[in-house]
């Protein structure tokens, strides 16, 4: 089998933070971690794990809620939903993510669709993973100009949730939530921290000599090149197409 | 047959019902858009509308701030999904011309789950610590009047539209509707004052005569009026029945960048009475 | 094919899900009771238990009143209908021997939606003036958080149980159940840590794979367990499926007029499986 | 056509109270107000007048909710029940009912099944009718001895419904929010002052010579004896089938 595109090792590396979940949330126009989230899935199945289940928002035959809209938000707050993703027009190094647009608000000049339900489920769901595929000092900001969702809170607030890590196309933090701040775990291949670290408009604790994010295993490659890619093909059928190339 | 349906009318007078300065609730992309009342909305007068997305919103809003007749919106969101950001919206935010509530998802929910159930306030989790809570005066941080230790949390006001407007595949004789598994629509009806329904067809039996479509339906209690729009969702698509047209979503999107571009637009989809 | 379905255990092992001490939801008269469960939960050990009724309760909390397994009730009303009062309620009442918290419908309905919106209360109408409320320290008049003039209004606690347990037509092959319009059934699912359903059937597809069944369908999220008794809802009947066997109600309500009576029916129940 | 029974008499008295109301919801084991709503909506079919919709609690198949046992409370609380009907072990003369029990609370010696959704209904429909056929002094105490729902709030407590009238097998009384007490506004065919109010456990204001509740019109009584005793045998034929005699 062939060595993994970089997507294939993004998508594995965000399957490997779902370690454990069960219950997994996928907003509707994020192919990456649903991919993530299926690879997860059909691990599961192969090792005889209990079964994952996945909902996909906004998709008919992927989505097992029936209560409508506000079902996801409920099973989140009952403690249903194990992991969602986040991703967020600017994220800064306390974790605070911005959906809603550059400075100064309410005329943003740069104006993204809004919150959704990041104001909510960043408080709620156990494990948010933050991802953003494009690494950029503009995206990953020392401090966001509008707070959708704030990456911490104040003790006496109820928070069971919040983020668990960030991934980019670049590397892997981790989210201390003690310290409200990102660590850096890993760097994708072919990327070095100094790179890294410009692009990157925070600051980040990090190894002196970080380590690289884990290569595939074959047996994940190959679920994610067959099992995997015929099911994303049904809601992602371009993304699936352009998998194993890009 | 169709004529003893309590309530059918045609697109046109539906449109004529929403009437300047009132609170409009509108569907989320995926659960049933009536773009086919859209011409009759901007051919009528009703300005200075505010609209409520449930909980986000697309191109019917998009299309009505670029159109002049949205004084405010409250959402979640608003977006063209796959074809990008909503052009008229981007515009009217950087320019001031709207006033923009932004919510989050939930919130939303919660407003109108406090209008359904008739209590002037509903309390919501998250949001402390954020810009947007900061940005709501009419949200407030309370304590949790139940518990002795500190517990803050954000109760919001109920959302009581004036009209509520959505695309469903199915009218029976007595003005039931199906809404299947989008229940974010009888949420919409239930807290609004008059729900106005376009639908694939209207069928002849009752959607009450098997437990099953029961299941899916709104009761007629709520439906103010019903009209039949063939492909009335159309350039959205409408769940078991037609897929959105992504090429006509990206067309607008690509035409809406600039407002002559818009007005281009406007001017052949309402001659084109928003049919494909 | 059954082998395969997620949580498909016996009646038997379901009844012994429950355990001393444990807050029990049980469903009205009309939604789905789990009547087959009962011969295992009087044979099981399980006592100390805190019945909330959803909204209103009958035979089946009365047979574990009578049984002498309950410590409380949260109940709207109690009753076995055209048969009458529940007669080991009342006994149990009059003699002290069970807490009753007594409740409005719509405040059992607001403390699960409470639970199920992951809120620490909420708000509900009406009550104010009434001992029902003078008599629910759990309960708590508030002035309205939002209003400038005086606006007193009662807010209620979650409910969540340990175990919601009802009786549905069908299960599918992943474990989801249909409720069909019995959306009370959800709400205690939501509300409920382990939800436990017996049903008539299972079936080999998947209730997702059309929008109807889709619409009335619990999904298996909320689904720790699924066994099949057909008739499982006997004496009650369940819509779409059998009617309610009225004289075997009476019966039992003449029985159970005496503790004596009741405890022979209950000997007899047992013996019979619960069967007819 | 031959004159009316006295149950007849009583259903047309209460078909007359439903005047204006649009939708109505009726209790499970109530046949006389399920029989006088279907009245007062086939008068409203023949006269032309917007259509009436029932709502028999219970009923699958006279039942338009489809939102669980939840939604009549909702929908009342959305203004959108005009009229609904209740009983109680005890009505007192300040239009307070009782649906629990005797004195002492909790223990009580004589217990009812309890207080339903009358603690708030009776707050939420403008029109509550309370209906009970025996007209007796322990049904009709001066002051009972549990409040599931009282007759009338303070002017600061949210309350757009309340008590309208009260209906027995000897009397009709209107109930006066103001004054918070009943009047007597009509006796059945039969029944006298003075026997009324030796029935009655609370005092209430009436004419020197009060009125005898109107007789059936011969349409009404047509109605009643065709499609609405078909209708009412459905979901109640025991007592359909001697709603004539009786």
């Amino acid at each position: 089998m062939s060595g993994a595109s970089p997507r294939e090792h993004l998508i594995c590396t965000v399957a490997d933070l779902l370690q454990g979940c069960r219950t997994i949330a996928v907003g509707a126009s994020s192919p990456i971690p649903a991919a993530a989230a299926m690879l997860h899935r059909a691990r599961a199945a192969v090792s005889g794990r209990p079964p994952v289940r996945i909902s996909i928002l906004g998709s008919v035959r992927h989505n097992f809620f029936t209560n409508g809209s506000a079902e996801l938000f409920d099973s989140a707050a009952q403690g249903r939903i194990d992991a969602f993703f986040l991703g967020g027009g600017q994220i800064d190094g306390q974790g605070n993510i911005n959906l809603v647009g550059t400075a100064p608000y309410p005329r943003s000049p740069l104006r993204w669709p809004g919150s959704f339900g990041s104001s909510f489920l960043y408080f709620m769901v156990p494990k948010v993973i933050l991802f953003r595929e494009d690494h950029d000092p503009r995206v990953l900001v020392d401090r966001v100009d509008f707070i959708s969702a704030p990456g911490t809170s104040e003790p006496h607030v109820a928070r069971p949730g919040g983020p668990h890590a960030l991934v980019t196309g670049k590397a892997l933090f981790r989210f201390d939530r003690d310290a409200g701040r990102f660590e850096l775990s890993g760097l994708h291949p072919g990327h070095d921290l100094e790179a890294v670290r410009a692009a990157t408009g925070f600051g980040f604790r990090h190894a002196p000599v970080p380590p690289v994010t884990p290569a595939p295993d074959a047996e994940s490659l190959s679920l994610l090149r067959g099992p995997v890619r015929d099911t994303l093909a049904e809601s992602y059928p371009g993304f699936a197409a352009q998998l194993q190339s890009a | 047959m169709s004529a003893a349906v309590p309530g059918l009318m045609t697109p046109g007078a539906m449109a004529s019902e929403v009437h300047s300065g009132m609170r409009l609730a509108l569907p989320v992309d995926y659960a049933g858009v009536p773009m086919a009342l859209m011409p009759h909305l901007v051919a009528g007068g009703a300005r200075d509308l505010d609209l409520v997305c449930v909980p986000t919103g697309g191109l019917q809003p998009d299309i009505l701030i670029g159109a002049g007749r949205v004084r405010s919106v409250e959402t979640s969101a608003m977006t063209l999904g796959e074809a990008g950001g909503a052009p008229c919206f981007r515009r009217a935010v950087a320019a001031g011309d709207i006033a923009v509530r932004d919510a989050t998802c939930p919130a939303i929910h919660a407003g109108l789950m406090a209008a359904q159930k008739g209590v002037p306030f509903m309390a919501i989790r998250g949001l402390i610590g954020s810009d947007v809570l900061r940005h709501r005066p009419d949200w407030k941080v309370i304590q949790n009047p139940l518990s002795e230790v500190a517990d803050p949390i954000v109760v919001v006001p109920p959302i009581r539209p004036d009209v509520a407007l959505f695309h469903c595949p199915v009218a029976d004789r007595d003005g039931n509707v199906l809404i299947g598994r989008r229940r974010e629509l009888a949420s919409m009806a239930y807290a609004s004052r008059h729900t106005f329904v376009t639908v694939e067809r209207v069928i002849d039996g009752s959607l009450f005569d098997n437990e099953q479509t029961a299941a899916g339906t709104l009761p007629a209690l709520y439906v103010t009026g019903v009209a039949v729009a063939e492909r009335g969702a159309w350039p959205y698509g409408l769940g078991g029945e037609y897929e959105a047209d992504t090429a006509a979503l990206r067309d607008y999107a690509a035409a809406a960048r600039t407002p002559r571009g818009f007005d281009a637009w406007l001017e052949r989809f309402v001659a084109d009475g928003g049919m494909p």
